[in-house]
């Protein structure tokens, strides 16, 4: 069974909480896909998405016990 | 690492961690320049403050900015802006300070400094650093609001 | 005057003394950085300090400068570029502050400190006034070998 | 007699000091004129000229009690 840590950042903490896991989701789609089952306010929010710590532009397959962060616009300064 | 810097003679461009827990001091920030009257060949410093303002939006004041970040990409991202600073401007040092958590109205939250021989290296590195700090790393400012709701900060 | 401009909330575009006395101290610039905790109204600071630096110059090297000034000449064109400023820019406030006398390589001699509640404002107007005073402001460096002779600053 | 002050700064005061008074000088080039015959030395140099702290760029009458001052290029900062 595959497992990935998904990390929320900026107001998306607000929608889905700081981090949870996911099983079996083999690419970054089919994570979106099951987020937006999930949390379906999510689908309103714009956000770019990590693997790893690398900004990823179009669907990724994921590995096991990857990182998977979803990076609202930033905000800093 | 200032210490090694002056020991070796050289700026070492190893991933510095550049966030503060809370407000940065006015204290803090004097330090810093005054770390740099035994490096000579400076001519110029040019220094950015970022200051939590206490906007009214709908009626409520902002009383307190909380900034959370991706502090392992924020600090990946941060290396390789300082190394491409370094690479195009002639500089002598850059510094990078910014707060995480709550930082009160008035007080600062990120500070920038560079220094070079001559001041235009120091001035327009200084700008491009702001500015690519403020698109490029996954930081987010939370405003927290004087009745306690809050809404998430967005960069202009 | 800083008490008055708090006190009525209004910024007094007064001239100003801007000389100082020998090397300015990187406690008085972390002093004018906490004063404006208090203006809630400000998102962003931008701040030039010109450094002296230790040029070696046909083989000897530069141990101070010393700085003279027309100074009512300098206050008056001083006070002209502040209200330029503060009609081009919309700054919250401006200080300047520019040493007279010898100043030791490594240490601070003009100080330039502006503020606005967005960054842009305070940056271009920082640059801007840093550019004026070294080209309008009757002030003279005189360069101060470690030998005792001296040569007289010319500014690139 | 008509007095004038004359203020000399940065490298102009190596070559004649930080000030002198001057008698009938009626306009700032029959002053300059004087100067140079007293100081050789300023022919090589630049400078403007301020006549009561308002810089000029032509022959300009003096009054009585007037100051001139001598800037070389300036370098502050």
């Amino acid at each position: 069974m595959m497992r990935v840590e998904v990390l929320f950042f900026g107001k998306l903490v607000d929608i889905a909480g700081a981090s949870l896991q996911m099983n079996n989701v083999r690419s970054t789609d089919e994570l979106l896909e099951q987020l937006r089952l999930q949390y379906p306010a999510l689908a309103a929010e714009k956000f770019m998405i990590a693997v790893d710590k690398k900004t990823i532009s179009t669907n990724t397959s994921l590995t096991e016990n990857c990182t998977v962060a979803l990076l609202p616009p930033f905000s800093g300064g | 690492m200032d210490a090694a810097a002056k020991t070796n003679g050289v700026m070492e461009h190893k991933p510095k961690n550049i966030f503060t827990q809370g407000a940065i001091a006015a204290t803090f920030i004097a330090d810093s320049i005054a770390k740099h009257s035994s490096k000579t060949n400076i001519g110029g410093h040019s220094i950015f403050l970022g200051q939590v303002r206490a906007d009214v939006i709908n009626e409520k004041k902002v009383a307190a900015i909380e900034y959370t970040a991706y502090e392992e990409l924020a600090l990946k991202k941060m290396h390789v802006i300082r190394e491409e600073t370094f690479a195009k401007y002639d500089l002598t040092c850059m510094h990078v300070h910014h707060s995480l958590g709550t930082v009160p109205a008035g007080e600062i939250c990120l500070f920038v400094f560079t220094s070079s021989a001559h001041r235009r290296a120091a001035i327009d590195a200084c700008n491009e650093v702001v500015e690519r700090i403020k698109t490029e790393l996954p930081i987010w400012g939370k405003e927290l609001f004087e009745d306690e709701t809050h809404q998430w900060k967005v960069n202009q």
